[in-house]
């Protein structure tokens, strides 16, 4: 047997080598550096390898050969693994971006006086006293389990075949599970959190698998254009794919918190260290929307007429569950993860108002084009909301119980009104992020005849806006009682306050001047099948 | 300049020019909403330390607009008819591939008499609000959320296409929002805010799903294309977007069935009440209808749909100010009813267009001056609202009572006074157009000349009924100056009707109406508008001013009692035939606002809220629970995909 | 079909249904990785040898032995109650599982994928061969990427299983010195305690060791029998014996009495390898 | 019957007992164990439909979920025995303090 060796794209799958390669140094450096220097080292090399990488998808995006007629730019590299086109490429942009950000959540260290938020020895069992030893340790594995993470987030949007979709997943997952239980604080809840989120996401990756194997069947490939093709031209069998279709979805709709997968969301949000909630909510969604993109568009897009109705369904659940469960919130956290589920369906609104692209009139606004336009606003809202949730504390860690955040507008300003602003952008007030992209993405599902779920999407932000409203309300209007503990915000190091920083920027300005960014969207092009 | 013509009139195209070619003073344009919204930011970023100043600050930057926009009234004055719309791009707002979404804002003939009555009122409410948050240690924040009221609602009237209108439309419901539940401490008054906010989002879902159909079917928000593109498309659209739009109206300007917020909207400081909930804000439903008169003309079903909503309101609103004994909210019922009137002047089309206008320029003017003249009464009174603790204040509030007395003549359309020349045309027009309506709104003004002359004999005159230790007196000057100019205004507003200039005026904007022939000549219309009123001023003189007031609402037997005891056989009559129907249909009305509309909001939060309750009951915390609705949902979306596609 | 598939079927599915019923971890760990052997069996069959025995060894051999592993560390006798906490959970569980289980089963009734192609060409290279032509050209990217899922899952348990010695560990010299200046400060004895008596009937941890100029040494004993005030001498007890005897019916008494005391105190011999001076 | 359907209906029927198990066990060993009779299942239809098409891919599919399988094994155990030396019990149902 002949064995011709492949020939990878190295100048165009730059940046995932970059991310994993600095994953690995992390790992070394942990071994082999002496444990006072291994923190500065992991947050640097961290840092520098998500900045590479985000110059390198830049450099990439800007040499993008254009194919299939101008519609698509980019190319299929890894042998078929790895799809490096338009969308490809503004979708890494995202996850790094709000990689970096996550990167310096998770290095702030003067909340816990001197510490991060992951727990010195995870090993050592709470309430111990090798747990009280540990007291002025941090986990520095962290920062290489978040650049495997990445890594997954970016393989995740660009696989090219379903194959390649599963490892992503679970190499976004793993990390993720792991971090999910390291909290320095609340350790019982965390731990809960991991092992939920584990035995949840382990479940629904084994639906995902079962998909893969019966479109294989199907198809006989695992290719997303070799499926394309086969449900072209096949019509036998039809019932194999849409069985494999659907538990195919049950795993990217799991990852994204979609109704009536949404369950572990805010039990992991809540559980979770902060600052890897304030990471994932943000890049789990970004990735798992690409994914599931790349998948309803290329590799089911001629199937369009059989997954429509049902994503109908899951969307309008999704909105009215999410908007409703977080109107009897208390917890802070909570009611952000369930907005975060509300967000989810705001977002499948937009993935369902995909159209060919005979129908679509010149220069209107794609779906593609305003789900991720829709997922840079709501990363920036998002991370910045979790970002400020770490600051406010009382003497316990971190309050995010509501009676603690009465009145904190007086007595922090200027956290409470960035807060605020945050929770505005989310519900979609006009000037912020959030208005622009829920205007994207109602007007392309308006279009594509969707206006059952417009009408829901619109009565569902209702229900949002007030619960929005009812927490801006409880930080700038509520007295406290009288004896009752109240939290205060604790000042932070630049690096979260760059971060909250950075988010009301780009909210701010995606609401003033959305056209650049709409407009690289739009230039980003079609997927490339 | 106009697109086509059918039956006579015709449907304007709004053609404006860049704000560069026109020169002069319109390139400053954007400074009238710059200004405050400057004010606005200064003011809430920074802090205590402007506490010294802010107040001023905040006047002298709604002033600059005032002055600014004045000059930009004189300049349009000088400019040919056809010229008189510009537009001035300040920034690509969403622009992306056929979406060509600007920053624009346009000043034409419409808006500039929006520009200056909330410019003028707004200067004058600041002025007053001085004086009357003297004591509130947060004045400087009220300042700064008045500004940023000031900033929205400018943006509202000026943007060029609905998407910017939509910026504004938010932005005053935020600034509402924050005004009314401006004292915080009272829960009433946060309750009051949030139930404005809530149902002015339902309205906004009529205003979200116009815009939203806007881009679909014209490929732009723009005034400019979608007036010339408006004939294009089908009426069954038009139709639809007209009903949206009027749906976003009726809440912005409290018309049924979403008026209930407005009542509760009291419960914020009175210089608010006139500035965003009598004069400005809630006429801003009637702006969205007169400024999208190219899609009414195109759905005659949405014209009627206004012209209905208005004529209950006008009713609804009256009989609710018949019943009320808290002053504001009986001036709120009546800024209601009068809202009706605007609306109902607008649902008729181009006959009306210039009379809603008109009618809303002259009621900003009295009912800003009533409302101020309640907080000065307020005012002296340690802030009781309620009209049985009042009574002969006339010989000691002699400013606030003469200036209360021309708004009062106004609004009833006492003659010469702007509010008859305003609801008499709209009256007459209505009469002429549909006369169903028009004889609703007759009575209608029958029953204002009622509950005003309540208001105003329960106040100042008869015997004084004042609580211990009330000791009544005149407001400073600093407040009593706004209340003068205003009452000059609600005298001779109605100059602007003078050689039918209003109409002339809006020509390019909401198109030329063709003469109607009138039946009678104008004079007998006013005539028995007139004489409808004064039938309401004298019942309300029997029933309110001959009687004594007890300082308690008298409850339903010992009123008839009472009544039938001691009062005149004509007095008896009035009881039976008119006061009695009257007042179980004024209560009928109040416990329906009350019980229903209120229930339906309420009830709908209480949904939501026992919704959530339940549902959340499903998060129980067993992992296993969670991967049983995993799997529940994965037959589900199995089942669905199978079903779907049989 | 050959027979084998239908011979392996009727034992996986009894098996795998037993995961569901067992109670002990242990037994569905046992039940699993017959069900694994099976299935390894049949990816002979359908011409996978490389998987079979990567199910063998990766599956069967690794992945099993780690379940069986932490079953032991959690308890191999602990046992799941069977009944349901969650109401309502094992029916709608049930439910939800059949209808899965028939929307599956009809899916596949209604393939017809025609006739099996078979890896006769696609083998003709040899199996391992073949994937590893393939793993190396086409998947070799997921190859690569395949590591960092088995580092995140090395430090992963590193992370949360392993415990960092945050101070250095004692040596001999250390605790030496640690034991003279204990002696020096506190005056703790240099040398171990002295163990309790030995004796031939009366072994026990309650009697004091008899020193060579004959006192007991008191502190043989530990400290809590002493506070609770059973401490016996060795004297008195030789003054039990004519009682031993008594119990025992033997009038005479005699040496031989001594083997029965003997086992009488059996019971507290185990007590005896107990270190003095953790009572100390 | 020389076909595919005889070994992705066993499959099935490994999958569907193993969807039962993760719902109705309590001990998070037996719980994961059923997931991991899932993957057993999944690579059983991947290698009959690897034998079906007459490619190599499916075992390919099938390779590269053991190794999955493998990692998630890891991570779950040592997640599983964190808790079970927190809270001295294996059960699932124990672990449910967030909720609401």
């Amino acid at each position: 047997m002949e064995f011709t060796e492949p020939a990878l794209e190295y100048a165009e799958i730059w940046p995932l080598i970059v991310v994993f390669g600095v994953a690995c140094l992390g790992i070394l450096a942990e071994a082999f550096l002496p444990r006072g220097r291994r923190h500065v080292v992991q947050v640097a090399l961290a840092a520098v390898g998500l900045l590479v990488a985000l110059v390198g998808t830049v450099l990439v995006g800007t040499n993008l050969d254009t194919v299939a007629d101008g519609e698509a730019r980019g190319l299929i590299g890894g042998a078929g693994s790895v799809v490096v086109d338009g969308p490809t490429v503004f979708i890494w942009a995202l996850v790094l971006v709000a990689s970096l950000m996550g990167v310096a959540l998770f290095a702030e260290r003067r909340l816990e006086a001197g510490v991060s938020a992951f727990s010195g020895q995870a090993a050592a069992l709470p309430g111990s006293d090798a747990e009280r030893k540990a007291q002025g340790l941090d986990h520095t594995e962290v920062y290489p389990l978040l650049m495997f993470a990445v890594g997954g987030m970016l393989l995740f949007p660009a696989s090219g075949d379903l194959l390649t979709m599963f490892v992503a997943l679970e190499v976004l997952s793993l990390p993720l599970y792991l971090l999910s239980g390291l909290a320095r604080r609340r350790r019982l809840l965390s731990q809960e959190a991991a092992l939920k989120y584990f035995l949840l996401g382990a479940f629904s990756s084994g639906f995902f698998l079962y998909g893969m194997a019966l479109v294989y069947g199907y198809a006989g490939s695992m290719d997303l254009g070799a499926i394309d093709a086969a449900v072209r031209n096949d019509s036998a069998n039809s019932v194999m794919l849409r069985i494999g279709l659907g538990l195919l979805l049950v795993g990217l709709l799991f990852k994204v918190g979609a109704v009536p997968f949404q369950a572990w969301t805010p039990d992991v949000y809540q559980g979770a260290p902060t600052a890897v909630t304030a990471f994932m909510s943000a890049g789990t969604k970004i990735a798992a929307f690409g994914a599931l993109l790349r998948l309803l568009y290329v590799g089911f897009g001629a199937d369009r007429w059989s997954w429509q109705p049902v994503m109908w369904v899951i969307a309008i659940l999704t909105m009215l569950i999410g908007a409703v469960l977080a109107v009897v919130q208390t917890d802070v956290k909570r009611m952000l993860a369930y907005s975060a589920v509300a967000h989810t369906g705001f977002l499948l609104t937009g993935v369902l108002g995909v159209q060919a692209s005979g129908e679509l009139a010149e220069g209107q606004v794609t779906s593609l084009q305003a789900v991720m336009f829709y997922l840079a606003t709501y990363s920036f809202a998002t991370i910045g909301a979790f970002a400020i949730v770490s600051l406010v504390r009382d003497s316990s860690g971190e309050a995010t119980a509501f009676d603690r955040w009465a009145g904190l507008g007086k007595r922090s300003p200027l956290v409470a009104g960035a807060f605020a602003f945050f929770l505005l952008s989310m519900a979609g007030i006009p000037l912020t992020a959030g208005f622009v992209g829920k205007w994207a993405v109602f007007t392309v599902a308006m279009s594509a005849g969707a206006w059952p779920v417009v009408v829901v999407a619109i009565a569902s932000s209702i229900f949002a806006v007030y619960f929005y409203v009812r927490h801006i309300r409880l930080m700038f209007f509520d007295v406290p009682e009288a004896d009752a503990e109240v939290a205060s915000v604790t000042a932070p190091s630049l690096l979260t306050s760059g971060t909250i920083a950075v988010g009301v920027l780009g909210t701010l300005v995606l609401g003033l001047v959305p056209g650049p960014l709409l407009q690289l969207a739009a230039d980003a092009g079609q997927f490339i099948r | 300049m106009f697109l086509y013509t059918e039956g006579g009139h015709s449907i304007p195209v709004v053609d404006p020019i860049s704000a560069a070619d026109a020169g002069g003073v319109f390139p400053l344009l954007w400074l009238v909403i710059a200004l405050p919204l400057l004010g606005a930011v200064v003011l809430l970023l920074g802090g205590r330390r402007t506490d010294a100043w802010g107040h001023l600050l905040g006047t002298a930057t709604a002033v600059g607009s005032f002055v600014l926009s004045t000059l930009l009234l004189i300049a349009m004055m000088g400019r040919e008819e056809g010229d008189r719309s510009v537009t001035q791009h300040l920034w690509d707002w969403v622009s992306v591939g056929g979406y060509e979404i600007g920053m624009d804002l346009l000043v034409d003939p419409l808006s500039i008499l929006f520009l200056m009555l909330i410019t003028g009122v707004g200067s004058l409410i600041h002025v007053y609000s001085i004086g009357y948050m003297e004591h509130d240690p947060r004045r400087r924040r009220f300042f700064a959320y008045l500004n940023l009221f000031v900033a929205a609602m400018l943006m509202l009237v000026l943007a060029e296409n609905y998407l910017g209108v939509f910026l504004g439309w938010e932005g005053v419901g935020l600034a509402s929002y924050l005004l009314i539940g401006f004292w915080q401490h009272k829960p009433s008054a946060a309750a009051a805010a949030k139930k404005a906010f809530v149902i002015n989002r339902v309205g906004d879902i009529g205003m979200s799903l116009a815009i939203a159909m806007f881009f679909v079917t014209f490929g732009s928000a723009s005034f400019t294309v979608i007036s010339a593109n408006a004939s294009g498309a089908g009426e069954g659209t038009m139709t639809a977007i007209g009903l949206l739009l009027l749906l976003g109206a009726a809440g912005k300007s409290a018309q049924v069935p979403l008026q209930a917020w407005l009542l509760d909207a009291m419960e914020g400081p009175t210089p608010v009440s006139a500035l965003i909930h009598a004069a400005t804000m809630v006429t801003a439903g009637v702006y969205l209808v007169v400024r999208s008169n190219f899609v009414f003309e195109a759905a005659p079903a949405a014209q009627t749909a206004v012209v209905v909503v208005a004529t209950v309101t006008l009713l609804w609103g009256a009989v609710i100010g018949c019943a009320k004994d808290d002053i504001k909210k009986a001036l709120a019922g009546s800024t209601m009813s009068q809202i009706g009137y605007m609306m109902l002047a607008a649902g008729l089309g181009v006959y009306g267009y210039a009379y809603a206008i008109f009618h809303l320029i002259t009621h900003g003017f009295f009912k800003a001056n009533m409302f101020l003249g309640a907080g000065s009464v307020m005012h002296g009174m340690n802030d009781d609202v309620d009209m049985r603790h009042y009574g002969a204040l006339r010989k000691l509030m002699p400013v606030t009572f003469l200036t209360f007395a021309m708004g009062y003549l106004a609004i009833i359309g006492f003659p010469l006074f702007s509010g008859f020349w305003s609801k008499d045309k709209i009256i007459e027009t209505a009469l002429v157009e549909s006369p169903v309506f028009g004889i609703c709104a007759l009575i209608g003004a029958g029953v204002t000349g009622f509950y005003m002359t309540r208001v105003m004999l329960m106040t100042f005159f008869g015997e004084k009924r004042w609580q211990d230790g009330v000791h009544p007196h005149e407001s400073p000057s600093v407040m009593t100056f706004p209340l003068i100019v205003l009452a000059a205004l609600s005298v001779l507003g109605g100059v602007l009707y003078l050689g039918g200039w209003i109409k002339d005026w809006l020509v390019p904007v909401v198109g030329k109406a063709p003469e109607h022939e009138l039946p009678f000549p104008a004079i007998v219309f006013s005539l028995i508008t007139v004489a409808v009123v004064a039938v309401g001023v004298a019942i309300a003189w029997l029933s309110v001013g001959r009687r004594p007031i007890p300082s308690t609402a008298p409850t339903d037997v010992s009123f008839v009692t009472r009544a039938a005891r001691n009062d005149l056989y004509g007095d008896a009559i009035h009881d039976t035939l008119v006061v009695e129907p009257g007042k179980a249909l004024t209560r009928g009305l109040v416990s329906a606002d009350r019980s229903l509309v209120d229930g339906l909001f309420t009830g709908g939060a209480s949904l939501v809220q026992g919704l959530g309750q339940g549902l959340r009951r499903a998060q129980n915390g067993f992992v296993r629970s969670y991967a049983l609705s995993i799997l529940a949902g994965v037959v589900i979306v199995l089942a669905a995909l199978l079903v779907v596609n049989l | 079909m050959s027979i084998t598939f239908w011979l392996l079927s009727a034992i996986i599915v009894p098996a795998a249904l037993g995961i569901l019923f067992v109670r002990k971890a242990v037994h569905a760990a046992l039940l699993l990785a017959a069900v694994m052997i099976s299935l390894a069996i049949i990816y002979l069959t359908l011409e996978a040898p490389f998987l079979f025995a990567v199910q063998i060894i990766v599956y069967t051999g690794a992945i099993m032995m780690l379940f069986l592993f932490v079953v032991m560390l959690v308890g191999v006798d602990a046992s799941d109650s069977v009944v349901e906490t969650i109401r309502g959970q094992r029916w709608l569980a049930w439910t939800a599982g059949v209808v899965l289980g028939a929307l599956l089963l009809v899916g596949v009734a209604q393939i017809s994928l025609g006739t099996m192609v078979g890896l006769d060409a696609a083998n003709s290279g040899g199996n391992i061969e073949g994937l590893a032509d393939l793993l190396f050209s086409r998947y070799v990217l997921l190859f690569e990427v395949t590591a960092a899922l088995l580092i995140t899952a090395a430090v992963g348990a590193m992370v949360l299983a392993h415990r960092e010695r945050l101070e250095p560990k004692p040596t001999q010299a250390s605790m030496a010195a640690q034991r003279v200046r204990d002696f020096s400060e506190t005056g703790r004895p240099l040398v171990p305690l002295p163990s309790p008596g030995v004796y031939a009937r009366h072994n026990a941890v309650d009697t004091p060791a008899l020193l060579p100029d004959g006192t007991p040494a008191e502190e043989s004993v530990a400290r809590v029998l002493a506070a609770r005030g059973t401490v016996r001498s060795a004297p008195a007890l030789a003054d039990d014996i004519t009682e031993v005897q008594r119990t025992l019916g033997d009038v005479d008494g005699g040496p031989a009495g001594g083997a029965t005391g003997g086992t009488d105190q059996a019971s507290g011999s185990g007590h005896n390898t107990e270190n003095p001076e953790a009572g100390a | 019957m020389n076909d595919v359907n005889a070994y992705i209906g066993l499959s099935a029927v490994l999958f569907t007992i193993g969807a039962i198990g993760v719902l109705t066990r309590r001990n998070a060993i037996v719980v994961f164990m059923c997931v991991e009779l899932m993957l057993n299942a999944c690579n059983l239809a991947l290698v009959a439909f690897a034998h079906q098409h007459g490619n190599l891919d499916g075992q390919v599919a099938a390779f590269f979920v053991m190794v999955v399988a493998a990692a998630e094994v890891v991570v779950g155990l040592a997640i599983i025995m964190t808790i079970f030396r927190t809270r001295r019990s294996a059960s699932v149902d124990d672990a449910s303090l967030l909720k609401y």
